[in-house]
C-alpha cells in the first residue's frame, strides 16, 4: 500500500449473540474458515431475549458504529421458547429510538442466524462492515470529536 | 506462411555443477543461469518464465548420481513431469519444457544438446503468450498454474514422492509410481481448475455453466470443484441471476 | 453388586436414540457404555437439515445432546467399533468389543482440525453424501463428538503430513485394532437404520441421471453448511432448479424390490424437504410429490401437510411413478407416471428428489447372531406388541429404526422407554459403577480483590499461526488486576489444566480468564479445573480468539492480533466483576404420581416400581385399563385381554403402588422434586408428596354426527363392530368403511393415527368370519405405516375394495325407506357408485380426553389447538414437558397403538426415573434473582418467564416476584424486561455486560 | 574466571581422521571440476607432502570416509597421488620463500616427516628454521625406511626441495649429541629446538642366536638398502614380524633374488597391524605367511643363520590394545630352514643422543618425559614429536605431530601458553542423515579406482589412466562437510543459507524430507529450523516448500526472476 494512499475508515461493530444459535453460527464461520472482514467483536449473551436496549446503546455511546443483535430463527428455534421474539420487539423500537439521537437506524441491525449458518454469520458481517463504510463513522462518535 | 524472424528465446538453468565452471558454448538465444542445483527451481518458478516471455525453458542438471546434493536433479526431473501437465493444461504444451541429465565427461559438448532444444523450439514456434489473440487465455492459464503449483496439497506431494514411492510411507508400504502419477494426475487437474476458476471470477462472477464454457469442463464437473472450493474458502456465490448462481472468488493468501 | 447385577449399560448405536437411552441411564446413575461404528456419535440425524413437524434446525437441537453426552462423566463414548460377542446373561454380560483404530490417538487430538486443513488427499465425503469432498483424515461433521480425527485408511497415502503438522503428536499411523472387554447388566440395540439404495430402482435412473438425488442427499443439499451452502442447486450444471418432483415410496410398499412394509417416515419428510426447498430458493420453485398415500399419521402431522398445500403450494399427485428418463440436452427429467384419472402422463422436471425408504441396518444379520436376537421377516428386530422394547433375549433392548421404521420422536420415546427397561433389571447396580466426585472446599474470595490469571492459546497454530499470542500476553499482563498471564500450546490439554491450578495456588488467583476457542464445547472443562482448585466455577470467564478471531482473519494477522487483544479485554472487564454462583439444589422426593390408570399409566408404574419408586396411581373410572378394555384382538392377532388382565394384577398387587380407582387429583402443587398434590378418593380429600408427574390420562373415541350414527342402528364405530365380531354377534354380508369420521376436517385438522389400522383389522376379521363378505373401505388416504402395510396388502389381497375419496367428493349415506344406503364416487369407473350394505362402520377420531384442560391447568403445562398435551419439543423430547418434574404419555399425548403406549409408558418413567433416581437436583448456577427491595410487584417477569419459574409471593407485606431456581433456566428474559431492574441473571448481569460493552470499545474510540 | 569456551571445529570425517586435518573435501571437489593444480595447492596448505601420503599414507581418511556406506570409500589416497603426480610432471612450481616475519631460530633435529612439516609450518609462518640431521639425505623414514618400489626417492627429494624452497634451512650429516648439543645450539641463537629423531634402531628379538651372521634388524635392511650398501640377500629368508615394515622388509627381499621368503607372526591375520593391501601385494610377490608361530631360537652353523625354531601360539583374550594376546602352545616346537632373519618387530629410539633430562627414569612409563598434547618437555624450549615420543608410527601421525610442535613453539616464541592451541575440538560432522536415500545414488562407476599399490611400472601407467577416471571418481565424494569446507570458490553456492518464516511454517517436515544433507530438522514448537552448519544452500528445501515459508538467503526466488524478466525483456 502506499504510504500517500488514505487509511480507510474501518467501522467498530459489537455484536450481541445467543449462546445456542447465533453464537454457535459464528464458531461455525470459524470452523470452516469462512472470512470476513475483523471489524466485528462479539458479547456473548445466552438468550437474545436478554440483550437489554441499554447494552446497544451503551455500544453506541461508547464509540461503536454499528451494533448486531442475533438470535435463533423465528418462530420456534429459540432455546428458551420465546426470547428470540422479545429481540424482535425490542430491537425494532430501538430504531426508532437511536433515530431520535441522530443514528441511522441501519447501524442497528438484527439478524436471525442459526447454528448451520455460519456463512450467514460471514455474510452479515461482510454486508454490514460494507454498509457501515458507506455511512461513515457512527455520528455520535464524530460528535464527541468535536467537542 | 510466413517464417518467424525472431528467433525463440530460450531459459536454461543449469547446475552449477554441471560444468564445473568450464566456458560454454551455447547459441546465442540461450540465456543461462547457473543454480546451485536444478532442485532448486521451483515449480512456480519455471511457470514464471514462462508468463514473463519464454518460449522454451531448459533444465540442465548432473548426471543421475552426480548430483551434488543426492538426488536434487531427480528432484527436478519430478518437477518437470509435474509441470509438463500443467503447461499442457495452460495450452502451452509440454515441449517447451525439457531436462536434461548431463554430464560433460560421458556426453561431450553441450552445444549439440542446446542446438537441438532450440531446433525443437522452433518448430513449436513462439510462445502462444505473444499471439494477442491467444495471449489473455494463456496469462489466465499460467496463473492458474503458478497457483496449482504453489498449493499446499500438490507441492507435499511432490516434495514427498520419492519418499513414498521408493522408500516407504507412514504405513510401511511403498505406493507405485503407477498410482502416485494418477494421484498427482487428479489433483494437478483439480487444482489448475480450481484456481482457473479462481481467476476466472476475480473480477467478473461467472455461474457454472459460464465456467464449464470457458474450461470445456462438463457443469457437473465444475459444480463439484466449487463446492471443493467453497470448502477451502476460495469462493462464494455472489448473487443469483434467474435461476442462474454467479460465484466470485474470495481472496486467498 | 451383592446380587451381581452390573450397574453398567451397552448402548449400541449412537443415534439419537442411542444418545437418548445413553442419557437417560447415565442421569439415572447408571455408567453407560455408548457404541457406534462411526467415528462419531449423531446418526442420520447429524445429517438432517431441518426436522419436521416444526422446521427445527437438527444440528441446533440434536448438538446440545451430542455435547451433553460426550462429556457426561458416566457415559463412555466408544466410537468406531463393533460388538463381536455377548455372553452371560442379564445383569451381567460379558461383551467382546473391537475397536478399530482410527490411527488417531484419542486421548491427545484436541480436534483443532489442522491435519484435515493439510492433507493433500481429497476423499468423498459421505457426510454430505458424496456431494463433495473431504480429506482423507477427517471428522464427519465439524460439530462431531467425539471431536477426534479419524484416518480415512482407504485413501490415506500415508505421506505424514498430518503427523508433522499435529502439535499434539496425536497421530498413530501404527495403531492397531483392539478387543475390549466390558461388563454391563444390559443391552440396548439402537443401530438404527440403512437407507434403501435407489440404484435398486432402475427405473428411476438414480446413479444415472445426475439430477435425480436421495431424499438423504438432498437433506445436505438444503444444509446451510452442507456442500451448496443451503443454496438447492442441480448437480449436474449448478442451476438453482424450477420444478422439483418429489417421488414418494422408493424402497417402500414395494413388492418388487422386495420391500413391501411402509418405511413410516418418508412422506413427511418428503413434505418438509418440498417446503424446505420452497424456503431455501430465492426464486419461484415448483414442487411436486408424487405419492400413494400421504402417511401424516402423526402428531400434528396433518397440519403440516395442510400448510404444505395451502401456504407452500406444493402439489401433490397421488400416483405411482412409472419410470424417469432424462433429457440429455438439459438435463432435465421426464417422469412418466398414470395420473388420477388413469391416463398416462409425462412431465418434465428439473430435479427429482426420490424419497428413500428404511432398510435394516447392513449388518443385522451379525447383530442377530452376535446378540443371539429374532429378526423379522424384514431384517428388523423382531418384538411383540406388548412389548415393544424387548428383543427375544432377555436383557437386550432395542429402540428406534431398528425396531421398526421410524420418526426421530418416535425413536428418542422408544430409547428413554428401554432405558427404562434396561434399569429396572438392574435397578440393584443403580449408582455402583458412577463415582461422585470430591472438590476441596471452595475458597471464599468475594472480600478480595480481583486477581486476575490469564491463560492464552496458540491452539498449535491455529490462534498463534496468526494472532501474535506473546504480544497478547504481554497485552493481558497490563490491564488492570491481572496479576498473571501466560501462553500456552493447548490451554484446553490435561497438562495445562494442572498448570492452572497451581498458577491459581502460586498467583493467589481469584479470576480467571482463557482466551482459546469455543466457551460451548470448552467452558465446562475450565469450570471444572476452577472447582479442583477450590475456586468457584463461575469465576471464570473465555475469550473466543479462535473461532471467531484467528480463523476467521487468516489473511490479517495483525488485525486479528488487535482484536484478540480487544476480546481479552472485554472479557477481563467482565472477569473483575464476576461473583461466585452457587449451584441451587432441590431435594427429591422419590414418588411418582400418575394420572390415567390405562395401559400407559400402569406400565409407567409398574415400570417406576420396579426400579424401586413408590407410585400413587390415580384413575378416574371404578376400574383400570382405559381404552384397551374396549379393544379384543389387535392386527397381529393377538388377544390384548389377557395382557391387559395380567397388568391390572400386577399392578394392584405391586406394593410400591398406591392405586386410587374412581379418584381424582384436585390440586398439585410445588416444584420438579417437591410436588404436592390432592388426590380425592372415596371423597376422602388425600395430601400426597412426589417428586414427578406423569400425566396418561389417555382420549376418548370420538361421537360421530355425521353419517347417521346414533340414528340408524346399523350404524357402528369401528369399536363397536370389534365388540361385535369378538362376541361372535356379527353377522353381515355387505360392510362399507368410512374413515376419518371427525378427524382431518376443519375442526380437527389432525390423523388419528390408529383408525386406518383398525379398520383393516376389523376388514380382516371380517373376510375372517366370513370371506363372502364384501367389505368397501372408503378412505382419503390408507395410513398403515410400517409393517401394518402388510395387513393392508392382505386385506385387499382378499377382496377388501379400498376406494379412496376426498373431501370435496365425500361418500353419503342414507337410509330410503329403511334401506341403508352408501353413495360415492368411484374414481376409477369415473362415476358414483351406490350400494346398499347391511353395515356401515365409521372409523371416528380418537379425540383428546375431555378432562385434559383442566389438568393442565392443575400442572401449568400447555396444550394443544385440538386439546392434546403438548410436549417440551415435538422431536426430541416427546414425553418431557416444559416445566421439570412432569411427563407425559399414551394417548393423551396423540392417538396411537398399544406398543407405541407401552414404549412411552416405559420413556416417560425413564425420564421420571432421571430426576427420582437422585437425592437432590443440582440446577446450573446462572439463574435470576430477585432484590426484593426494588421489586415493585409488577407482575412483568411472571409473566414472561417461559418455564412459570417466577411466582408472586408475599414478604413483609409486599408482593414481590421469587425466583424458583429449580426451574430457572437461565434466558434472562426476565431481569431485561424489568423495569425496577430488580432481576439480576447471574454471570450475565447488566454491570457485567456493560463493562464488557466498554472495554471492547475503548481503545477502539483511541484510533 | 570463567572457563574459556573451546572451539568447536566441525569437520567431515575424513577431515576429522586425518592426524594433520588435511582439506580432503575441498581438494576433491577441486578435482571434480579438472582442477589439479588448486588441489594441490589445497593439500599443502595442510601437508607438505602430498605425493608421499599419496603413495605411503595409511590413509585413515579413506577409513573415515562416509561413502563406505554406499559402496566404497572414495580413493582419497589415489586422488592425492594424482595430483600430486601431475604436478610434478608438469614442473612443480617453485615454492616461493616465505619472508621472515619473526627473529627467533628454531632448530629442529631429525629432517624426518615431524621435523620437516614442523620447519615447513614455521617457516610458513614466518620464523628462521633450520633443520638438522644425521644422514647425508634428510627424509628420514620417508628416505631411508621405505623401499623404492613403494616410494621412490625423487618424489621424496621433490617434496623435500618445496619445503626449502619456503626457506627451510637443511644441514645434513650433522649428527645430534655429537656434532651438535642443545647448548652449543643454543649459544648460536637458537630459541626454540624441536627433537624428532625418530626411533631408528630395529627391535632385539631376545631369543638365543640372535648375534649370528644373517640376522639383520628390518631397519637396518632397508636402511643399507637405500643407502646403497652392498646386502647380501639369503636364499631362504625369515621375516619376524606383521607390520608394514616386515612387508616392505619381506618383499624387499623377494625382489632382491630370496628364493623363498616367509613371514611368521605371532597372532592371526586379522591381527596383523600391517596395511591389508600391504599384505596381499606381499603374497602377490610370492611371500609365505605362517601365523601363530613365534620365535624361540636362531639355529646356528658356524655362525651363521640355518634354521628358525618357533613355538605355535593360540589367541587368548583380547589384551588392552584389544588384539588377541598370543599364549604359547607347549610342545610344539618346529623349526624353518632358514639363512637369513629379518627382525621387523618394532623400532626403538636411540637414547643415546638425547639431553638425559628427558629420559624418563621410572620404568615402564613413557621414553621421553613430555605432554602429549602441547610436545613440551621439562626444558623450555624444547619440544619433541614423531616416533621419538610416540614410538614408531605412521608418516601422517607424523606430519600431525610436527604441525602441534609448529604451532606451540609458535606459541612459546610469542610467550604464550602453547596450551592456548588446544582450545579447540574437532567435532565430526556429515549431513547424511538416512543412508538409504544415499543408498538410491546409481552405482554408475563399477569400480571405484583401485588403490595405487602398484608396481612402479603399474602406478606409472595406471596413473594415465586414472588422470581419466579421476574426476569420476572425485564425484564421487559425497561431501559430508559444511559447506564453508568447499574452496572451489562457486559464488553460487558458497554463503546460501536457507531461512525459515516461522510464522508461516506449519511443520509439515517436506523440507527436512527433501534436504539431502540433513540440515533442516523441527524444533520444539513444530517449526522448521535450519541449521546452518550443515546447510549447503542447495535451495531444495525452498523449491518445495507448501507453505512457501522458506526462502534462501542470497539465490531467492525474487532474484532469480528479476534475472530472468531482466533477460527476456533484452
Amino acid at each position: 500500500m502506499s504510504a500517500h494512499e488514505k487509511r480507510e475508515f474501518e467501522p467498530k461493530i459489537v455484536g450481541f449473540l445467543c449462546n445456542w444459535c447465533s453464537y454457535a453460527g459464528a464458531d461455525l464461520a470459524g470452523v470452516s474458515r469462512i472470512q470476513y472482514p475483523p471489524n466485528i467483536r462479539v458479547i456473548r449473551v445466552m438468550c437474545s431475549g436478554r440483550i437489554d436496549p441499554v447494552f446497544i446503546l451503551e455500544a453506541f455511546k461508547n464509540g461503536a458504529d454499528g451494533v448486531l443483535v442475533s438470535g435463533c430463527h423465528l418462530p420456534s428455534d429459540c432455546h428458551y421458547l420465546s426470547g428470540n421474539f422479545k429481540a424482535l420487539r425490542r430491537v425494532t423500537l430501538l430504531r426508532r429510538v437511536i433515530k431520535e439521537f441522530g443514528i441511522e437506524p441501519e447501524r442497528l441491525r438484527l439478524e436471525w442466524i442459526s447454528a448451520s449458518e455460519g456463512d450467514k454469520f460471514a455474510a452479515v458481517v461482510r454486508d454490514m462492515v460494507e454498509q457501515i463504510k458507506k455511512l461513515g463513522p457512527s455520528p455520535l462518535k464524530m460528535k464527541e470529536g468535536e467537542e | 506462411m510466413e517464417m518467424e524472424a525472431e528467433p525463440p528465446k530460450i531459459v536454461c538453468f543449469m547446475c552449477n555443477w554441471v560444468f564445473c565452471g568450464e566456458e560454454l558454448q551455447v547459441p546465442y538465444n540461450f540465456n543461462v543461469f547457473r543454480v546451485p542445483c536444478i532442485g532448486r527451481m521451483d515449480p512456480v518458478l519455471i511457470l514464471e518464465t514462462f508468463a514473463n516471455g519464454a518460449d522454451g525453458v531448459m533444465l540442465v542438471g548432473c548426471k543421475p548420481a552426480d548430483c551434488h546434493f543426492v538426488d536434487g536433479n531427480l528432484h527436478a526431473e519430478r518437477a518437470v513431469k509435474m509441470l509438463k501437465k500443467l503447461l499442457n493444461l495452460a495450452g502451452l504444451g509440454h515441449g517447451r519444457l525439457k531436462i536434461i541429465l548431463f554430464s560433460p565427461l560421458e556426453d561431450g559438448n553441450f552445444d549439440k544438446y542446446a542446438k537441438e532444444f532450440s531446433e525443437e523450439i522452433w518448430v513449436l514456434g513462439s510462445s502462444p503468450l505473444k499471439n494477442a489473440e491467444l495471449a489473455p487465455k494463456i496469462t489466465a492459464n499460467l496463473a492458474a498454474a503458478k497457483n496449482a503449483a504453489s498449493a499446499f496439497r500438490l507441492r507435499v506431494l511432490l516434495g514427498r514422492e520419492e519418499e513414498l514411492t521408493e522408500l516407504e510411507n507412514a504405513y510401511g508400504e511403498r505406493i507405485s509410481e503407477k498410482d502416485y502419477d494418477a494421484l498427482l494426475d487428479d489433483i494437478v487437474n483439480a487444482e489448475f481448475v480450481r484456481y482457473k476458476i479462481h481467476y476466472l471470477t476475480r473480477d467478473k462472477p461467472l455461474s457454472v455453466r459460464q465456467l464449464a464454457e470457458m474450461l470445456g469442463l462438463k457443469p457437473s464437473i465444475v459444480l463439484r470443484h466449487i463446492t471443493n472450493m467453497r470448502r477451502k474458502g476460495m469462493i462464494s456465490m455472489y448473487r443469483v441471476e434467474g435461476n442462474t448462481p454467479l460465484y466470485k472468488a474470495l481472496e486467498v493468501h | 453388586m451383592a446380587d451381581g447385577k452390573v450397574g453398567a449399560v451397552l448402548v449400541v448405536g449412537g443415534g439419537v436414540a442411542g444418545i437418548q437411552a445413553s442419557l437417560d441411564l447415565a442421569d439415572s446413575g447408571f455408567k453407560v457404555y455408548l457404541l457406534d461404528e462411526a467415528p462419531s456419535i449423531g446418526g442420520v440425524m447429524a445429517q438432517l437439515d431441518k426436522t419436521f413437524p416444526t422446521n427445527d434446525c437438527s444440528m441446533c437441537i440434536l448438538a446440545p445432546k451430542l455435547v451433553a453426552a460426550g462429556r457426561h462423566s458416566n457415559i463412555t463414548l466408544i466410537t468406531n467399533a463393533e460388538v463381536m460377542a455377548v455372553d452371560g446373561e442379564p445383569g451381567n454380560f460379558e461383551v467382546k468389543i473391537l475397536k478399530r483404530s482410527r490411527y488417531i490417538n484419542e486421548e491427545k487430538c484436541n480436534g483443532c482440525g489442522l491435519c484435515a486443513q493439510k492433507c493433500p488427499v481429497e476423499a468423498i465425503d459421505t457426510y454430505n453424501k458424496g456431494l463433495t469432498d473431504r480429506s482423507a483424515i477427517y471428522v464427519e461433521f465439524p460439530q462431531a463428538v467425539p471431536l477426534r480425527f479419524k484416518i480415512d485408511r482407504e485413501k490415506c497415502i500415508g505421506c505424514r503430513t498430518c503427523q508433522e503438522v499435529c502439535k499434539a503428536n496425536a497421530v498413530e499411523y501404527d495403531q492397531k485394532d483392539t478387543e475390549v472387554v466390558l461388563n454391563v447388566g444390559s443391552i440396548i440395540l439402537a443401530p438404527g437404520f440403512e437407507p434403501f439404495d435407489a440404484r435398486l430402482k432402475s427405473e428411476y435412473g438414480y446413479g444415472r441421471y445426475q439430477n435425480v438425488v436421495t431424499s438423504m442427499e438432498f437433506e445436505r443439499i438444503l444444509n446451510a453448511s452442507g456442500p451448496y451452502g443451503g443454496v438447492v442447486l442441480r448437480p449436474s450444471d449448478g442451476e438453482i432448479p424450477r420444478k422439483i418432483a418429489f417421488v414418494q415410496c422408493v424402497g417402500s410398499r414395494d413388492a418388487q424390490v422386495g420391500n413391501i412394509y411402509c418405511s413410516a417416515a418418508c412422506c413427511m419428510y418428503g413434505i418438509k424437504e418440498a417446503i424446505i426447498a420452497k424456503e431455501h430458493v430465492p426464486t419461484k420453485l415448483d414442487c411436486t410429490m408424487f405419492y400413494m398415500d400421504i402417511r401424516a399419521y402423526g402428531k400434528e402431522f396433518d397440519a403440516y401437510y395442510k400448510r404444505a398445500q395451502e401456504e407452500y403450494s406444493i402439489r401433490f399427485v397421488r400416483s405411482r411413478v412409472a419410470r424417469i428418463t432424462e433429457d440429455p440436452s438439459t438435463g432435465n427429467l421426464l417422469v412418466h407416471y398414470v395420473g388420477e384419472d388413469e391416463t398416462p402422463r409425462v412431465e418434465e422436471f428439473d430435479m427429482v428428489v426420490l424419497s428413500t425408504g428404511m432398510k435394516p441396518p447392513k449388518n443385522f444379520e451379525k447383530l442377530a447372531k452376535v446378540f443371539g436376537i429374532k429378526i423379522n421377516k424384514y431384517g428388523f428386530c423382531e418384538t411383540d406388541p406388548f412389548t415393544p422394547l424387548e428383543t427375544s433375549k432377555p436383557g437386550i433392548y432395542v429402540c428406534g429404526a431398528f425396531n421398526s421404521p421410524k420418526d426421530i420422536p418416535e425413536s428418542v420415546a422408544q430409547a428413554s422407554g428401554a432405558a427404562a427397561k434396561a434399569m429396572a433389571v438392574i435397578a440393584s447396580g443403580r449408582g455402583k459403577l458412577v463415582a461422585a466426585k470430591e472438590y476441596p472446599p471452595e475458597i471464599d474470595v468475594t472480600s478480595e480483590e480481583p486477581r486476575i490469571g490469564v491463560f492464552i492459546c496458540h491452539c498449535g497454530i491455529n490462534i498463534g499461526g496468526f494472532v501474535n499470542v506473546p504480544e497478547v500476553v504481554e497485552y493481558a499482563k497490563s490491564l488492570p488486576n491481572v496479576v498473571y498471564a501466560e501462553g500456552n500450546l493447548y490451554t484446553c490439554s490435561d497438562d495445562t489444566q494442572k498448570r492452572i491450578r497451581e498458577k491459581i495456588q502460586e498467583f493467589r488467583l481469584n479470576r480467571v480468564v482463557v482466551a482459546s476457542c469455543t466457551p460451548r464445547t470448552h467452558e465446562p472443562l475450565f469450570r471444572e479445573t476452577l472447582r479442583e482448585a477450590g475456586l468457584n466455577p463461575y469465576l471464570f470467564e473465555m475469550a473466543n480468539i479462535r473461532d471467531q478471531c484467528s480463523w476467521v482473519h487468516m489473511h490479517q494477522p495483525k488485525e486479528a492480533t488487535e482484536k484478540a487483544k480487544d476480546l481479552v479485554r472485554s472479557v477481563v472487564a467482565k472477569a473483575r466483576l464476576l461473583t461466585p454462583l452457587k449451584n441451587p439444589t432441590v431435594n427429591v422426593t422419590p414418588v411418582a404420581l400418575i394420572i390415567g390408570g390405562g395401559v400407559s399409566g400402569m406400565t409407567a408404574a409398574l415400570e417406576l416400581a420396579a426400579q424401586g419408586f413408590e407410585v400413587h396411581l390415580v384413575e378416574k373410572e371404578k376400574e383400570l385399563g382405559g381404552h384397551l378394555r374396549k379393544i379384543y384382538y389387535t392386527l397381529e392377532g393377538i388377544d390384548p385381554q389377557k395382557f391387559l388382565n395380567n397388568l391390572v394384577k400386577s399392578v394392584m398387587e405391586n406394593d410400591r403402588i398406591h392405586v386410587y380407582l374412581g379418584a381424582e387429583v384436585t390440586e398439585v402443587s410445588g416444584f420438579v422434586g417437591n410436588f404436592k398434590s390432592k388426590i380425592l378418593h372415596e371423597g376422602k380429600e388425600k395430601l400426597v408428596e412426589h417428586g414427578v408427574v406423569i400425566v396418561a390420562v389417555g382420549a376418548t373415541e370420538y361421537q360421530p354426527k355425521e353419517y347417521l350414527y346414533g340414528q340408524d342402528p346399523r350404524v357402528l364405530t369401528q369399536h363397536e363392530l370389534e365388540e361385535k365380531l369378538a362376541k361372535g354377534e356379527f353377522n353381515a354380508k355387505r360392510i362399507v368403511m368410512i374413515q376419518c369420521v371427525g378427524a382431518r376436517n376443519e375442526e380437527r385438522p389432525n390423523c388419528s393415527r390408529i383408525c386406518c389400522g383398525q379398520a383393516v383389522k376389523n376388514a380382516l376379521k371380517i373376510k375372517d368370519v366370513n370371506p363372502e363378505a364384501e367389505v368397501y373401505v372408503l378412505y382419503k388416504d390408507i395410513r398403515t405405516y410400517g409393517f401394518m402395510e402388510e395387513y393392508y396388502r392382505e386385506a385387499s389381497e382378499k377382496g377388501v375394495l379400498f376406494i379412496n375419496y376426498t373431501d370435496a367428493c365425500k361418500p353419503k349415506v342414507s337410509n330410503e325407506n329403511g334401506v341403508l344406503k352408501v353413495s360415492f364416487w368411484e374414481p376409477v369407473l369415473k362415476q358414483e357408485v351406490e350400494i346398499e350394505p347391511d353395515l356401515v362402520i365409521l372409523s371416528a377420531a380418537t379425540i383428546p380426553n375431555p378432562d385434559n384442560k383442566h389438568v393442565a391447568e392443575m400442572l401449568k403445562v400447555p396444550l394443544t389447538k385440538e386439546g392434546f398435551f403438548l410436549e417440551a419439543h415435538m422431536k426430541l423430547r416427546p414425553v418431557d414437558f416444559q416445566t421439570d418434574g412432569v411427563f407425559l404419555c399414551g394417548m393423551a399425548h396423540s392417538p396411537k397403538f398399544i406398543d407405541e403406549c407401552i414404549a412411552q409408558a416405559c420413556a416417560a418413567a425413564a425420564r421420571a426415573a432421571t430426576i427420582l433416581s437422585k437425592k437432590y437436583l443440582e440446577m446450573e448456577g446462572i439463574v435470576a434473582n430477585v432484590d426484593e427491595d426494588l421489586c415493585s410487584g409488577c407482575r412483568i417477569c411472571e409473566s414472561l418467564c417461559p418455564y412459570g419459574a417466577i411466582e408472586m409471593t408475599e414478604k413483609a407485606g409486599k408482593v414481590v416476584a421469587h425466583v424458583i431456581e429449580a426451574l430457572c433456566k437461565g434466558c434472562g428474559v426476565c431481569g431485561t424486561a424489568c423495569p425496577t431492574k430488580a432481576i439480576v441473571l447471574g454471570h450475565f448481569t447488566t454491570e457485567e455486560i456493560l463493562a464488557q460493552v466498554r472495554a471492547v470499545l475503548k481503545e477502539m474510540i483511541a484510533e | 574466571m570463567e572457563k574459556p569456551q573451546l572451539k568447536i571445529r566441525k569437520l567431515p570425517p575424513c577431515r576429522a581422521a586425518c592426524p594433520a586435518h588435511v582439506n580432503v573435501q575441498a581438494y576433491v571437489s577441486l578435482i571434480q571440476r579438472g582442477k589439479f593444480r588448486e588441489a594441490v595447492e589445497i593439500i599443502r596448505k595442510d601437508l607438505p607432502f602430498p605425493a608421499i601420503c599419496g603413495r605411503v599414507c595409511f590413509s585413515p581418511c579413506e577409513d573415515a570416509c562416509a561413502r563406505v556406506n554406499v559402496d566404497q570409500s572414495v580413493a582419497i589416497r589415489g586422488l592425492k597421488r594424482l595430483v600430486a603426480d601431475i604436478e610434478r610432471e608438469q614442473g612443480r612450481v617453485k615454492g616461493e620463500p616465505v619472508p621472515k616475519k619473526y627473529s627467533e631460530k628454531v632448530a629442529i633435529i631429525g629432517a624426518g616427516p615431524a621435523g620437516l612439516t614442523a620447519a615447513y609450518e614455521l617457516a610458513k609462518m614466518g620464523y628462521p628454521v633450520t633443520v638438522f640431521e644425521r644422514m647425508p639425505e634428510p627424509g628420514g623414514m620417508m628416505r631411508y625406511g621405505i623401499p623404492n618400489f613403494r616410494l621412490e626417492k625423487f618424489v621424496v627429494a621433490n617434496e623435500i626441495a618445496y619445503i626449502q624452497d619456503i626457506g627451510v634451512e637443511i644441514k645434513t650429516g650433522v649428527e645430534f649429541g655429537k656434532d651438535i648439543t642443545l647448548e652449543g645450539l643454543r649459544e648460536e641463537g637458537y630459541k626454540a629446538f624441536f627433537i624428532a629423531i625418530g626411533a631408528q634402531l630395529g627391535m632385539k628379538l631376545n631369543v638365543p642366536g640372535e648375534d649370528l651372521e644373517g640376522v639383520i634388524s628390518a631397519v637396518d635392511f632397508l636402511r643399507a638398502l637405500a643407502t646403497g650398501k652392498p646386502l647380501r640377500v639369503g636364499e631362504r629368508v625369515a621375516v619376524i614380524g606383521g607390520g608394514n615394515t616386515a612387508m616392505d622388509a619381506a618383499r624387499t627381499a623377494k625382489k632382491l633374488g630370496a628364493k623363498e621368503v616367509i613371514v611368521l607372526y605371532r597372532r592371526s591375520r586379522e591381527e596383523m597391524p600391517a596395511h591389508p593391501h600391504e599384505v596381499e601385494l606381499a603374497e602377490k610377490d610370492g611371500v609365505k605367511f605362517y601365523f601363530l608361530v613365534a620365535p624361540k631360537r636362531i639355529i646356528g652353523e658356524n655362525g651363521k643363520v640355518k634354521a628358525i625354531e618357533c613355538i605355535r601360539m593360540r589367541l587368548s583374550e583380547p589384551d588392552e590394545s584389544g588384539r588377541r594376546r598370543p599364549v604359547p602352545i607347549s610342545f610344539s616346537e618346529h623349526q624353518y630352514e632358514v639363512d637369513m632373519v629379518i627382525p621387523a618387530i618394532g623400532q626403538v629410539v636411540e637414547t643415546s643422543a638425547l639431553p638425559q633430562e628427558l629420559l624418563n627414569k621410572d620404568k615402564g612409563g613413557m621414553l621421553i618425559k613430555y605432554d602429549p598434547q602441547t610436545l613440551e618437555t621439562r626444558i623450555p624450549g624444547v619440544f619433541v614429536g614423531g616416533d621419538l615420543a610416540t614410538g614408531p608410527a605412521s608418516i601422517i601421525e607424523a606430519v600431525g605431530a610436527g604441525k602441534r610442535a609448529a604451532i606451540s613453539i609458535h606459541l612459546y616464541l610469542r610467550g604464550r601458553d602453547p596450551k592456548e592451541g588446544l582450545d579447540e575440538t574437532i567435532e565430526e560432522v556429515t549431513w547424511v542423515k538416512d543412508w538409504n536415500m544415499v543408498n538410491k545414488k546409481a552405482r554408475r562407476y563399477d569400480a571405484p579406482i583401485e588403490k595405487p599399490h602398484l608396481s612402479l611400472e603399474e602406478a606409472m601407467e595406471y596413473l594415465m589412466q586414472l588422470k581419466k577416471k579421476a574426476r569420476f571418481e572425485a564425484f564421487r565424494c559425497l561431501g559430508c562437510g559444511p559447506c564453508a569446507e568447499c574452496l572451489a570458490g562457486v559464488e553460487l553456492c558458497e554463503g546460501d543459507k536457507a531461512v525459515v518464516d516461522e510464522v508461516k511454517c506449519v511443520g509439515c517436515n517436506v523440507c527436512a524430507v527433501i534436504c539431502p544433507v540433513g540440515a533442516i530438522k523441527k524444533n520444539d514448537r513444530g517449526v522448521a529450523q535450519v541449521n546452518e552448519d550443515l546447510c549447503k544452500g542447495c535451495g531444495l528445501c525452498a523449491a518445495r516448500c507448501p507453505e512457501n515459508a522458506i526462502a534462501m538467503r542470497k539465490l531467492s526466488a525474487e532474484a532469480i526472476m528479476a534475472m530472468i524478466s531482466t533477460a527476456l525483456e533484452r
